[in-house]
């Protein structure tokens, strides 16, 4: 019976902490808290909020935000540009070479405040949760691992192989040849 | 076996009781200790074991029961949050269906079949034993993700696409998908173990047409697993694969199609309700015989019913999906085959009723059940027979009308007669009586509570309340019978506590339980109550599908059965007719090892699909060791 | 069958407090298909009640019967068996017949159900994940607009529905009308019904998709047909221009602000498509999918916190100040 | 109860052979279990071909062959299958041993072109659902031949172990020699399946 009672354990820790847990309306203060990033002066890496961190980064961790992320991925149109990842008139994803980092606090910069190159800023359109979603979404199509947290496809025609096959290339340090 | 005689024959010819029973018991007991506990494969030990999980399960199932109940008792209430309501219906569902309902008709057959047959164990006890610790297992991962907010969120049913990888955020839904290849595992291990075990070891002169009802229905119960089961585990392996590696079964942009879940689901799940309802039917006849005091009136067209039944089963999957959309000449059949299902039903029951009309019923616990069971279960299958018809259920499908339908089609028609074979079955399994006032009791608050709930849902379904909702607003005029019904669950919920009350009492201070309390007629209640760990000295041979009845003082019985390893008695198919002294395994610690080895390769392949390859290591050596001959003297031959 | 089908319905309401005559009620039938399928209703419970009636009789009889004498439980009695079996076999029978009827009579009544239209009301209704985009056709494409979680329709013309969905299976129902039908991703499916008498019915998603599964509800609003043609002119015209300063800030805030992102309101910048339309959001009586009735205080309270009214909505909480909160209100207000 | 000797067995034998023998029978229902889903699956590979417009979907038909040599291995191996059967029922321990042998390596072998297989399919799980259902069709043979090899490979070693002997492995020999037709049977309609229907 013993191993009865320990596989309990076992499970929640596989189940991390609150890998699950939907969080369906943040408090305004905490949520005009997630809003305070301080960035570098080169716009690139920074500090993340203290709220962010003193949540425990949920939205690189949550199921249900990376799902929200993913979603607003489409309905925001990212698409247009970076495609599934895989880049268009915008950078890929995809190759794990990003031009501002793979850090949270640029990914959330750049949809907020947008970037010179032709990024639109996206602040005006989102709330803070929002682009949070967002950016733990987007941090996960070019990570080398699959997140086991993450969403998979969509039900659409794919662009690409499934997600947990991502990235599509390994190991492309080098820039992108353009 | 130190205290065996080794010098000594080891036949049990001309052996006196006393010392047949010294000697059986050392060869067949099981070692204490936990390993000893651990390596159990005495079929009454696990049956024991799956009927009090089982019970468990039943009773936070309840619980969750009555949170819904709660939270609907008035409009927009907010005792439960949309996110925890949906976990809450989605895993009462799923265990009730899957963690409660297959396994504790099962479990009855495990334990009872044997006995009932008269034979010294199951078939593959080794399997059985780990069908028990596959299913632990299986019941602890939906109710551990439940208590980690991780619970399936998605219905019982878990209808792509909400289910699938875009819609079902997180493991909720793959929980609820390896949950099914847990039960699934463990109910076609079972099931195996049963047709094998009426096929082959029937007490010799036990034909077909001897043998007793429940265990006819548990033949049948078998297949239909046997045959439905397999759609479920084909529809939960796709949707992990669906989800975790991104396959395209249930995606129409990639040629897949969100129709061909349902029709996967359903041909597993109509089945599934005959599945837990035709067991019932045996406790039925079989408690119907005992107490109306003569043989079950129309044995033969009973068991032709049960086939009837079994094979309709298959004919009538559709019915679940009748808006949504299939063309009029397929919903024309599925009508069809759904009403005619009523007709074996009905022959069931007149079947039951002639009985009673004939016998001189006594009315004990058990038979109330029964009696409460045909009244409630009727409405239910009239109910049935209303949703089958196609243009009335566009009408109440997936309204409260269709909830009260299949409640009471399953604790009507299944629920009821369970508590009265607990009832009828208890001295017997635990060598106590349980209290005939309290059963009383039970059996009137259960009646009344069950019926006062769940008939005013019909309305609740006609004035327009769709099921599955967390709330609904005060301007629908719900909240009046909704508030009556969950009072009324207070009574149902009484009536269930006081049942677990007066088990649990029974078993410390019940009365002891002689041989054969209820002068029944069948072969289970010719050994001690509770049965040894042989179950019969000597294997019975039988003459008369009411042996008991047929030859009351005296059991006739076979003798030349060795005494030195574990042996029972092969029989011929149709005629019982003896063929072989086959030897049954011993005690053995590999099938609860392979358990374990088993979850812990269907937990990791949630979360990574190699974990199917390196999973399957473990798995493959605790087998080896499982079936390698260990030269103890059941290996001879 | 007026009658009786009332006395009926007063029997059936006889449990405390129901009220069976509401909105949303297959009991309070508003058209031909919701009343042949109230009759097949009927019909069956009818036939249903008096076989169940019969049964608990028979059992009653057996269990409460005077017998003779004790006898051996295995007793051989021949003649017994024989008129038992009698009577078993007559009660099959009389199941096999009542079953048949049954099953006649339903064929029956789908067949009735049948029949196309060729001057049917076209229009297309789209499921999300928790409310319905509605899309009045038309062959004139100047005539097709879109409007959301309300629909009306003229009374005595059929109205014919397509029905899709944008993520998951949902399920139209408006009880009062016609029975339900799925809205499945990947599939087109339609559904048909006449509204006989002018009058607002409730419907709601009938099959379960998510989190705010309960909270998906639309109306059907039945009139003449010359109120609806009235209806219908002013739903074609861009959105009504506002007449305070408030709801011209209003307006200012509407476009600026994240709610344009996914709102369309035409006549303005706001083009998003996400969310309703809500050109003339403050014609329909409900707002949010039949959660709030559409007051300007409705709206407040929607935008300021629809995550509370809402938990898991698709809108979110955009923070705004309460000098623009009360500004778009307004605003939302005025687009009658 | 008092009993009474109405029947002595002590004459019958201590194992049940065949159609004596839960073994057999177990094995029966569980070819019956997984039939069905052999079944099933066919059924949603024919229930997907109904729906989609063109068959194979944006693929071209796989390539015959790995999965024609496979095909004529297994049902090559039938031969030495229904010998090794025949020769456990005759009790014959030296040809059992040598055919034990032989149906490890027969079972070993069409391995080696399943392995090709899948690249022959021309698609990709995740292309789309036609190639879902061919690798789920192929990787359900495969586990059946994998099982099953895993089986023969164990009852080989056991055979020339002093267990060897024992009546009652020759009758595991005569299990998994019926067991093994299964899986070649089963394998005939999937093979159609995946390979003859999309070039119809």
């Amino acid at each position: 019976m013993r191993l009865v009672v320990v596989m309990p354990f076992a499970m929640l820790a596989l189940a991390g902490c609150q890998r699950e847990e939907r969080s369906l309306r943040l408090d305004p203060p905490v949520e005009a808290g997630l809003d305070e990033v301080r960035v570098m002066s080169n716009g690139i890496g920074g500090a993340p909020p203290k709220v962010y961190v003193a949540l425990g980064r949920p939205y690189e961790n949550n199921a249900f935000d990376l799902d929200q992320g993913k979603r607003l991925y489409d309905w925001f149109g990212c698409t247009g540009c970076h495609a599934h990842g895989g880049g268009n008139t915008g950078p890929a994803f995809l190759d794990g070479w990003w031009q501002y980092g793979a850090d949270p606090v640029s990914i959330f910069v750049s949809i907020r405040d947008g970037r010179t190159a032709g990024m639109p800023a996206f602040g005006r359109y989102l709330t803070t949760e929002q682009i949070w979603q967002l950016t733990g979404y987007v941090q996960t199509i070019g990570a080398y691992s699959a997140k086991t947290a993450a969403p998979s496809r969509n039900d659409e025609m794919q662009s690409r192989p499934s997600e947990n096959r991502a990235p599509a290339t390994l190991g492309a340090l080098q820039p992108p040849s353009r | 076996m130190s205290t065996l005689d080794i010098s000594s024959d080891p036949r049990d010819t001309g052996l006196d009781e006393r010392a047949l029973a010294r000697r059986l018991a050392d060869l067949w007991q099981t070692p204490r200790g936990i390993i000893g506990t651990l390596s159990s494969v005495d079929h009454k030990i696990i049956g024991r074991r799956y009927i009090v999980t089982a019970f468990f399960f039943l009773l936070l199932g309840g619980v969750l029961a009555l949170a819904i109940r709660i939270q609907l008792a008035k409009p927009e209430n907010r005792f439960l949050a949309p996110d925890l309501y949906n976990q809450v219906f989605t895993v009462h569902g799923a265990n009730m269906m899957f963690l409660f309902a297959v396994p504790v008709m099962e479990a009855f057959a495990v334990y009872l079949v044997p006995l009932m047959i008269g034979t010294r164990n199951i078939a593959f006890p080794r399997l059985n034993a780990f069908s028990y610790w596959i299913y632990l297992p299986g019941g602890i991962t939906l109710w551990v993700a439940f208590a980690l907010d991780m619970g399936p969120d998605v219905g019982w049913f878990a209808y792509v696409p909400l289910s699938g990888p875009q819609y079902g955020a997180g493991k909720r839904a793959d929980i609820w998908a390896q949950m099914i290849t847990f039960t699934e595992v463990s109910a076609l291990a079972v099931a195996v173990e049963l047709v094998v075990t009426i096929f082959k070891q029937r007490a010799p002169g036990m034909s077909l047409d001897k043998i007793p009802l429940f265990v006819w229905s548990m033949l049948v119960t078998s297949f239909l697993i046997i045959m439905a089961m397999p759609a479920i585990m084909v529809a939960s392996t796709t949707l992990i694969l669906d989800r975790l590696v991104g396959t395209h079964f249930y995606n129409p942009a990639e040629g897949g199609d969100v129709l061909l879940w349902q029709h996967l689901f359903w041909f597993f799940g109509h089945p599934e309700v005959y599945i837990i309802f035709l067991p019932a039917v045996g406790m039925v006849s079989t408690i119907v015989s005992t107490f109306a005091r003569r043989p079950i009136f129309g044995y033969l067209p009973l068991v032709l019913a049960l086939f009837a039944t079994g094979i309709l089963a298959f004919g009538l999957w559709v019915h679940h999906m009748f808006v949504v959309g299939l063309p009029r000449v397929g919903e024309s059949f599925f009508t069809a085959s759904s009403m005619a299902i009523a007709v074996p039903n009905g022959i069931q029951i007149f079947c039951w009723l002639a009985t009673l009309w004939d016998g001189r019923p006594v009315f004990k616990t058990p038979l109330l059940f029964v009696i409460a069971f045909i009244i409630t279960f009727v409405i239910g299958g009239l109910t049935g027979v209303m949703v089958a018809s196609v243009p009335l259920d566009t009408q109440v499908h997936d309204t409260y009308f269709v909830v009260a339908h299949f409640h009471y089609v399953l604790v009507g028609g299944a629920v009821f007669p369970l508590l009265g074979a607990v009832y009828y079955w208890y001295p017997k399994i635990i060598g106590r009586m349980m209290s005939e006032r309290l059963g009383r009791w039970v059996a009137g608050l259960v009646f009344v509570g069950f019926n006062l709930t769940f008939f005013p849902m019909h309305i609740l379904g006609l004035i327009g309340m769709p099921r599955r909702v967390y709330t609904y607003g005060p301007e629908m005029n719900w909240g009046s019978i909704n508030l009556f019904v969950s009072l009324s669950a207070a009574i149902l919920a009484a009536g269930f506590l006081l049942f677990f009350v007066d088990a649990i009492r029974s078993a410390f201070s019940g009365e002891p339980a002689p041989e054969n309390p209820w002068n029944a007629p069948t072969l289970e209640w010719a050994t001690s109550s509770p049965p040894p760990s042989y179950n019969f000295e000597r294997i019975p041979v039988v003459s008369s599908s009411d042996p008991l009845w047929e030859t009351p003082e005296t059991l006739p019985v076979a003798t030349g059965l060795r005494t030195d390893r574990r042996e029972l008695l092969l029989t011929s198919l149709s005629e019982a007719n003896p063929q072989a002294r086959e030897s049954s395994p011993r005690d053995s610690i590999w099938p609860f090892l392979a358990a374990i080895a088993t979850t812990v390769m269907l937990i990791s392949s949630i979360f990574s699909a190699w974990a199917v390859v390196w999973g399957s290591v473990p798995i493959a050596v605790t087998l080896i060791a499982w079936f390698w001959p260990k030269g103890t003297p059941e290996d001879a031959a | 069958m007026r009658p009786r089908l009332k006395a009926l319905l007063g029997a059936a309401c006889a449990l405390p407090g129901a009220s069976c005559v509401g909105w949303q009620s297959t009991l309070s039938p508003q058209g031909p298909h919701a009343e042949s399928l109230l009759r097949l209703i009927f019909a069956f419970a009818i036939v249903c009640a008096l076989v169940w009636i019969l049964v608990v009789a028979m059992l009653a009889g057996a269990l409460m019967r005077r017998r003779r004498i004790s006898r051996e439980p295995l007793a051989s009695r021949p003649r017994e068996e024989r008129r038992l079996g009698m009577l078993v076999g007559a009660a099959t029978a009389a199941t096999v017949v009542v079953i048949t009827g049954l099953t006649v009579l339903s064929f029956v009544a789908t067949r009735g159900l049948e029949a196309s239209h060729d001057d049917a009301l076209k229009l297309r209704m789209r499921g999300y994940q928790w409310w319905w985009e509605v899309t009045y056709l038309d062959p004139r494409p100047d005539r097709i607009f879109l409007t959301a979680n309300e629909i009306h329709v003229p009374i005595g013309r059929p109205v014919e529905i397509e029905l899709s969905a944008a993520d998951v299976i949902h399920s139209f129902w408006v009880p009062s009308l016609a029975g339900k039908k799925d809205l499945i991703p990947g599939r087109d499916n339609a559904i048909t019904f006449t509204a006989t008498r002018p009058g607002v019915y409730r419907g709601q998603c009938a099959e379960f998709c998510g989190l705010q599964h309960a909270h998906m509800a639309f109306l059907v609003i039945a009139e003449p047909p010359e109120a609806f043609d009235g209806w219908r002119r002013a739903q074609l015209t861009d959105a009504s221009a506002q007449t305070t300063s408030e709801e011209e800030r209003g307006r200012g805030v509407f476009t600026q602000k994240a709610c344009a992102a996914c709102h369309t309101v035409r006549g303005t910048s706001a083009s998003g498509s996400l969310g309703p339309d809500l050109t003339h959001v403050a014609s329909r009586r409900y707002i949010a999918a039949g959660l709030l009735e559409s007051t300007r205080g409705s709206f407040a309270a929607w935008i300021a916190d629809p995550e509370t009214l809402k938990p898991g909505s698709n809108m979110p909480n955009v923070p705004l100040t309460s000098d623009d909160l009360r500004d778009v209100s307004a605003f939302m207000a005025s687009l009658k | 109860m008092r009993q009474r000797i109405a029947l002595d067995v002590s004459e019958l034998p201590m194992h049940g052979l065949e159609g004596a023998s839960p073994t057999w029978w177990g094995t029966f229902a569980f070819m019956l279990l997984e039939g069905t889903g052999f079944a099933l699956v066919i059924a949603m590979y024919l229930y997907l071909l109904d729906l989609a417009p063109q068959w194979p979907i944006g693929a071209e038909p796989p390539r015959l062959g790995p999965g024609t040599a496979l095909t004529v291995i297994l049902i090559a191996s039938l031969v030495p299958n229904l010998f090794i059967s025949r020769w456990a029922r005759e009790r014959n321990m030296r040809k059992v041993r040598f055919g034990i042998v032989i149906m490890s390596l027969l079972g070993i072998a069409p391995l080696i072109p399943r392995a090709f297989e899948f690249s022959a399919l021309n698609t990709s799980w995740d292309s789309n659902a036609y190639g879902s259902i061919l690798w789920t069709m192929l990787g359900l043979h495969t586990t059946h031949i994998v099982t099953d090899v895993a089986d023969t490979i164990v009852l080989a070693v056991l055979m020339f172990t002093r267990h060897g002997t024992n009546l009652r492995r020759l009758g595991d020999v005569q299990d998994n020699a019926l067991y093994w037709n299964f899986v070649v049977l089963t394998w005939l309609p999937l093979y159609i399946c995946i390979y003859w229907i999309p070039r119809l």
